[in-house]
């Protein structure tokens, strides 16, 4: 700042060549840092794509194998399919969002449209953020505790999906109020100045508005679902009755496959279980069981893109 | 007309309903916690563990039983020393390419994140931990031990490595919502004084998305800090205190696992671990707080 | 696995009904499983399922009536209250052997009692003190509770265990093969079953070889009784399937096909206490 | 959009901007009234003491600068404010000889009455049809004959159902931002309103649609009352009968809109206008 | 905020809102110019051949409907667009004799030269003193003093340091909208820039901060050149000596502010200035 003293003077004609050096360095700054932060870029997605790949690689063979895909595990779990694990995962999971989804729902329609002011919305939003930090295996104790000790359910496909209800629902409520929010007010302002209730609004307005998101967000969160497994542990089980009956309506019986009272076994908690058995064929069941698991999020994670993008598409104009 | 149900009595319904689905969530968060609390506390208070004992003995061995006292060993410290240390080592490798990466995709090619790297990175929060531990297994716990010419390979550093790659997409989504909600006329206004854009990244978009940036980080670690299997199947499992990264150990959360179902409910050894369960509780809540008090300062901060 | 339908059983059985639910130690739950795969075979009517999630849990889950059948590798009375205890009955259906495995680039291949129990309790740290190179000893032990690493304690160190956790412990037999198999100078144990030669390799205890036949003597020390227990007021279809648990049909072979030891070619018994008794 | 500029331009070329009305009062028969309303926010007191009177068949400007309450007033008159969390009004409001500002009052027979259209055009994610036949359908009305003939007076009263009557079952958002507008009015109209609150009905749309909504609202005024808020002084010149002018929470003029453009009293009036304020 | 409010009122009310400047040409010595600039957002063709001339100790407004292209146009003149990704700019831009619109030109150095200030107010998480030492400090001036004085000049230059001496060292955030406005005018000059760039510097503002930013770019003008865009009509006709009229990325009419707002050729210019467009 050779000039500093007379406010006229352009700064742009000669430079000092001490500013000159310090305005290349600074610029090179800026071009080692774009490069680091390339780099770093690089490097995670590589990771990623990494990952993704060893998993298929690993386990890709095993889908083609006869019977994997069909057949029950045998050996406690080191021999044979996936079948089971398989049917256990997807009916947990919809047995997961049955109750999970009308409560979430509900429940951000409350926090959006309902909530009064002061302390009993703060302590409910609390509760609802205390359950979305809690580490899963707090849960699945919890689960394990009181549904299947107190009452009396054992390792039961309903107390697992009791547990994993309790970590879906934080996720689920906030993606449903951030849905319901992102609704312009304009629109429930419309609805209420028609003379409507805030229920007939929500319900016949603002859900079907925010839908796309919604559809986004919990088919999203059934892929978190899907690969939960500590939560199970304690909860459903680490193992699937070695004979179900998909036939039976004998809900009651424990081999009928829909009886919510046996206990299952998803497939995360399948890989858990034989990780670190040593015989090549449970090293293939567990790769196989992985690339199925990760084929399935994948699935889900490029459902909710579409879905939601498909629903949105339709709703703005036809 | 006349079917139609009163509009006053409709809304009626819509509030008892929807307050009813927060009042059930409600309730079981609050039976959790009292659940939880009641049965770690009766490991003091029931049993006669004495609390000093649990938080600053270094023995945890279950399965024997301590002459003098009659009752398991219940030295917690191991344990808790284990979840701190794979909790900050996970959060010291992945925050450094987590926020890199978040400013390359704000700040330098947002076209190219929002289209390329966020799915991809979305992709990374789905893989489900198991899998994590898997890969963890087979190919880091393999490359530590050539890398470091050890014979196991198990123990905190590999654990770390796996929560980091676990932790990374949670820091760095939040961390893309941070700097993206730095206003754009902060931008404008360094690059108009005649910064370059590293100084403006540097000065005023992290300066101001410190906050945000922070609780990402909290965020991390809260996760980090409650990571079951993954951690379970790199770690090793010893419940003795850690002396370097390379050797086997066990966080709260891995003792848990391969402990709860074995002991009866009600007995002394299943109460200890119920007292783990309500540290990995206080814990969460304890994050939960710092975040709040991160909140209500940025808040402050802003005016 | 091969299941040879028994002549002879299917009439007597055929009016069976009703289910049957069991629960706890996974080291045998695959034979209980193809046990129960065979019998339900025999009897459409009867449907037997279960699972594997530990010992405790399984006995405690009997106790409590949560389940018909509590599957354990230990004595009931080692994990719960006596009075509890008292009201189940025990079925000892298999014994298992377990032996010292150690990396294939070990030298040693015999070991005594005290040589495993100084290794053990990390008295011994270097293969050079028991006839080996000179070289580490990296001690892969059992997770403590499991019934494995209670067992091989037992037999071991007797009544005063040691604190000794060793390099890492594993939560399941599977594990440690795996472990074994890519480490180097590493000892373990594992149940004979769970042996596997191009891995690692199995010694010998106090020059005794680690198999079935020196089991049934006691010559080699290092094994457990697998034991299922039911409530003394148990159903029928409970008591038929635990009978049939111990009838030649399951005795005679499906027994040794996973790897276990029949009860009825022991000429010894081991008490709650670990003494071993002639028969 | 074409559509819409096409039809306006027409209109707005052969109307040549002439004043359309007089800024006088033309009636003396009142609708509404306040008597005394005041506006809290939580502690935020956004409106003083407002006393005014709506007229049957006249237009009605609010005008002032940001922030001055303008919004606030409109939306105590349907009793909006109240599914506003903290917000609370005292005062009288007077609708057809009887206080509306009373916890028990109806309010969703009120808002029938009192019909409200927005800033943003704000059809709902619904065809055409079910926009003007979802709060009709709502409040009882089940007939399928009556409702389409609902439709076709409401669309014929928004000036609207030429340009749509071919397409009633698409989506509304097929539409210009004006026909939204027109869209929105018509769906208010179907509830047979007795008064229309607009607030800031122009301000997202272009030059073209903004005459075609003033046209509109000169049309339905007959036997109603309608009460604008404007930001713009020549689109309040141009419809209104009755001006008032509101500052910092206070209405400080109101007058015949003539009087209140061309001869304020006040000086804050008179700042406003020669555009002190931005 | 009471203390900018009270020391402006007294400003207010003793410059009685005389026009400060007569809306006619006082300089012809020429600052800044640019030659048919064009600029493209991608595809879109915002701005066409538009050519300027800026003089010396004279304030420009440039004016005109949302969206007509004033902003892309001021932010082509410090180069600004450059950081918009896919923003395009074509044509000469004149300054001291040199064109700046290549590849080469510094962009940092410029940047000092020609400074701006932005719509919202955007003072650095920093302290007062901060936000203003920031940029010399960054680029090379170390020394305390001169530091020191640096602050007070450019504070004393923006009529803030009298509000603002004794917290220096307390968050730019604590300050009002108003002060933090005329922090960030301190800010840009303590660069000595010799043109300063406003887009629409009041329109986040009250009214008595409005006239006080009004009254300190005229007190700064001196020996610059000063560009504003605004969408106030009455503080283009208050602060401006000349005025350009942009339609729609046409600069339609330029020419001596009295003109431009009591004689206005172009129709549409009149049409605007009518309130036609809100
Ligand atoms: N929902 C609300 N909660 C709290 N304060 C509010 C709310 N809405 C308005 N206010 C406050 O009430 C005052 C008047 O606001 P209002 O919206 O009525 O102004 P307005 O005249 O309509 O302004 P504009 O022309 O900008 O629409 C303002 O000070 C505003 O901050
Ligand atoms: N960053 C951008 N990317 C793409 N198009 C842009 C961008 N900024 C402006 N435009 C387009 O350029 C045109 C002119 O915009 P500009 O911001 O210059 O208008 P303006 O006159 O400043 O309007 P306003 O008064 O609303 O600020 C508009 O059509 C706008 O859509
Ligand atoms: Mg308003
Ligand atoms: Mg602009």
């Amino acid at each position: 700042m050779a000039n500093a003293t007379s406010v006229t003077t352009a700064t742009s004609g000669a430079h000092a060549p001490e500013q000159e050096g310090r305005i290349r360095r600074s610029m090179r700054n800026d071009k080692l840092a774009t490069g680091i932060l390339a780099a770093i870029v690089a490097i995670v997605m590589l990771i990623v794509v990494a990952m993704v790949a060893y998993i298929l690689f690993q386990g890709i063979g095993m889908l083609f194998q006869p019977g994997f895909l069909t057949e029950a595990s045998r050996s406690n779990g080191t021999e044979g399919g996936i079948a089971y694990q398989l049917f256990d995962s997807f009916y947990l999971l919809i047995l997961t969002l049955i109750i999970s989804l009308p409560i979430s729902l509900f429940g951000a329609v409350f926090l959006v449209e309902y909530a009064p002011d002061g302390p009993v919305t703060k302590i409910a939003s609390t509760a609802i953020e205390t359950l979305s930090s809690l580490p899963s295996i707090v849960v699945g104790m919890f689960g394990f505790l009181m549904f299947s000790v107190n009452f009396g359910w054992g390792y039961s496909l309903i107390s697992g999906a009791i547990a994993l209800t309790m970590f879906n629902i934080p996720i689920l409520t906030r993606v449903i109020t951030q849905a319901l929010e992102d609704v312009p007010s304009s629109q429930r302002d419309a609805c209420l100045a028609m003379g409507l209730t805030r229920w007939e609004t929500t319900l016949h307005v603002l859900i079907p508005a925010a839908m796309p998101a919604i559809v986004t967000g919990v088919v999203l969160s059934a892929g978190r679902v899907f690969g939960e497994a500590a939560a199970l542990l304690f909860t459903s089980g680490m193992s699937s009755p070695a004979r179900l009956n998909f036939f039976s309506l004998n809900f009651a019986s424990p081999t009928c496959a829909w009886n919510i009272f046996r206990p299952g076994e998803s497939l995360a908690v399948h890989i858990y279980k034989i990780y670190g058995e040593g015989s090549p064929e449970a090293q293939h069941i567990v790769w196989g069981t992985a690339a199925v698991l990760m084929i399935c999020v994948l699935l889900f994670n490029v459902l909710s893109r579409i879905a939601g993008k498909a629903l949105a598409r339709r709703m703005t104009a036809e | 007309m006349a079917k139609q149900m009163p509009k006053r009595n409709l809304e009626k319904v819509g509030l008892s309903v929807t307050g009813a689905c927060v009042a059930l969530v409600t309730l079981v968060v609050v039976a959790l916690i009292f659940m939880v609390a009641q049965r770690g506390l009766s490991t003091f208070f029931k049993d006669g563990v004495s609390i000093a004992e649990f938080f600053t003995s270094t023995r945890w061995n279950l399965a024997m039983t301590n002459e003098e006292t009659g009752l398991p060993f219940t030295g917690a410290l191991p344990l808790i020393v284990t979840s701190f240390a794979v909790t900050i080592f996970s959060t010291v490798i992945a925050v450094p390419i987590a926020i890199g990466a978040a400013i390359y995709v704000v700040e330098i090619s947002p076209k190219f994140g929002q289209k390329y790297f966020q799915p991809l990175i979305e992709l990374l929060v789905g893989i489900p931990s198991v899998v994590f531990g898997l890969i963890g297994f087979h190919v880091i716990v393999r490359a530590v031990r050539v890398i470091f010419n050890v014979e196991l390979g198990l123990g905190i550093l590999p654990g770390s490595i796996v929560l980091a790659l676990m932790i990374l997409p949670t820091i760095t989504t939040l961390s893309i919502d941070a700097l993206r909600a730095v206003p754009q006329s902060y931008r404008e206004g360094s690059l108009a004084l005649g910064y370059t854009r590293w100084q403006t990244i540097w000065h005023v978009v992290l300066k101001s998305a410190t906050p945000s940036l922070m609780t990402a980080v909290i965020l991390g670690m809260t996760r980090a800090f409650g990571e079951t299997l993954a951690v379970r199947m790199v770690i090793g499992g010893v419940e003795t205190m850690p002396t370097s990264l390379l050797d086997s150990a066990s966080t709260i959360t891995t003792t848990l696992t391969t402990s709860m179902a074995v002991y009866a409910t009600g007995s002394v050894q299943n109460d200890a671990l119920w007292t783990l369960g309500l540290l990995l509780m206080g814990m969460s809540l304890i994050f939960i707080m710092i975040i709040h008090l991160i909140g209500a300062k940025g808040a402050k901060a802003r005016g | 696995g091969g299941t040879t339908a028994p002549a002879g059983s299917t009439a007597a059985d055929a009016a069976l009904t009703g289910t049957v639910t069991y629960d706890g130690a996974s080291s045998f739950q695959a034979l209980v499983e193809a046990a129960a795969e065979q019998f339900m075979n025999d009897n459409p009517d009867v449907s037997i399922t279960g699972s594997g999630n530990g010992s405790g849990t399984g006995l405690t889950a009997v106790a409590d009536g949560t389940v018909n059948i509590g599957n354990s590798d230990v004595f009931a009375e080692t994990k719960l209250e006596a009075d509890q205890a008292a009201t189940l009955v025990d079925h000892e259906v298999a014994v298992v052997g377990m032996g010292p495995v150690v990396s294939l680039n070990v030298t040693v291949d015999d070991l005594t009692l005290e040589q495993l129990a100084g290794i053990f309790s990390g008295q011994i740290t270097n293969w050079s003190e028991v006839g080996g190179e000179d070289a580490e000893i990296h001690v892969l032990n059992r997770k403590a509770g499991s019934g494995t690493r209670a067992t091989f304690e037992a037999a071991v160190f007797g009544a005063d265990v040691p604190d000794f956790a060793g390099e890492a412990e594993l939560d399941k037999s599977g594990d440690v093969q795996t472990q074994l198999g890519s480490t180097d100078n590493a000892i373990s144990y594992l149940d004979f079953s769970h042996f596997d030669d191009t891995k690692f390799k199995a010694i010998k205890v106090g020059g005794v070889e680690p198999t079935s036949e020196n089991v049934t003597d006691n010559s080699f020390p290092i094994w457990a009784t697998e034991h299922m227990y039911c409530q003394e007021d148990a159903d029928e279809v409970t008591k038929a399937f635990l009978e049939y648990m111990l009838s030649d049909d399951v005795q005679g072979s499906l027994v040794e096909e996973q790897g276990f030891i029949p009860v009825s070619q022991m000429t010894v018994v081991k008490d709650a206490e670990g003494n071993v008794t002639e028969k | 959009m074409s559509n819409d500029t096409d039809q306006f331009l027409a209109s707005v070329e052969t109307s040549e901007r002439t004043p359309r009305v007089t800024g006088r009062a033309i009636s003396n028969e009142v609708m509404l009234e306040t008597h005394d309303v005041n506006v809290y926010y939580g502690d935020n007191h956004a409106l003083n003491d407002t006393s005014l009177k709506f007229h049957t068949g006249e237009i009605t400007a609010l005008i002032g600068p940001s922030g001055c309450g303008k919004s606030t007033f409109l939306r105590s008159l349907n009793l909006m404010n109240r599914e506003i969390r903290g917000c609370r009004v005292t005062g009288e409001i007077i609708y057809r000889d009887h206080n509306i500002n009373t916890s028990t009052e109806n309010l969703y027979e009120l808002r029938k009455s009192i019909g409200m259209v927005f800033q943003q055009p704000n059809p709902f994610h619904k065809s055409i049809r079910e926009n003007i036949t979802f709060a009709p359908k709502r409040h009882g009305l089940k007939d399928k004959d009556a409702l389409d003939e609902l439709v076709e007076e409401s669309l014929r009263g928004a000036a609207l159902w030429d340009e749509v009557k071919d397409k009633l079952d698409e989506s509304a958002f097929a539409l210009s931002g004006g026909q939204q507008q027109r869209l929105c009015i018509a769906r208010t109209l179907a509830m047979r309103p007795d008064v229309i609150l607009f607030d800031e009905p122009c301000s997202a749309l272009d030059p073209i649609s903004t005459l075609a909504i003033e046209d509109l609202m000169l049309s339905i005024v007959e036997n109603r009352a309608i009460v604008i808020v404007t930001h713009n002084m020549e689109q309040a010149s141009r419809v209104s009968n009755r001006t008032a002018f509101f500052y910092m929470g206070d209405m400080v003029e109101y007058g015949e809109t003539d009087q209140i453009f061309q001869r304020p009293n006040d000086k804050r009036l008179n700042d406003y206008l020669t555009g002190m304020f931005s």
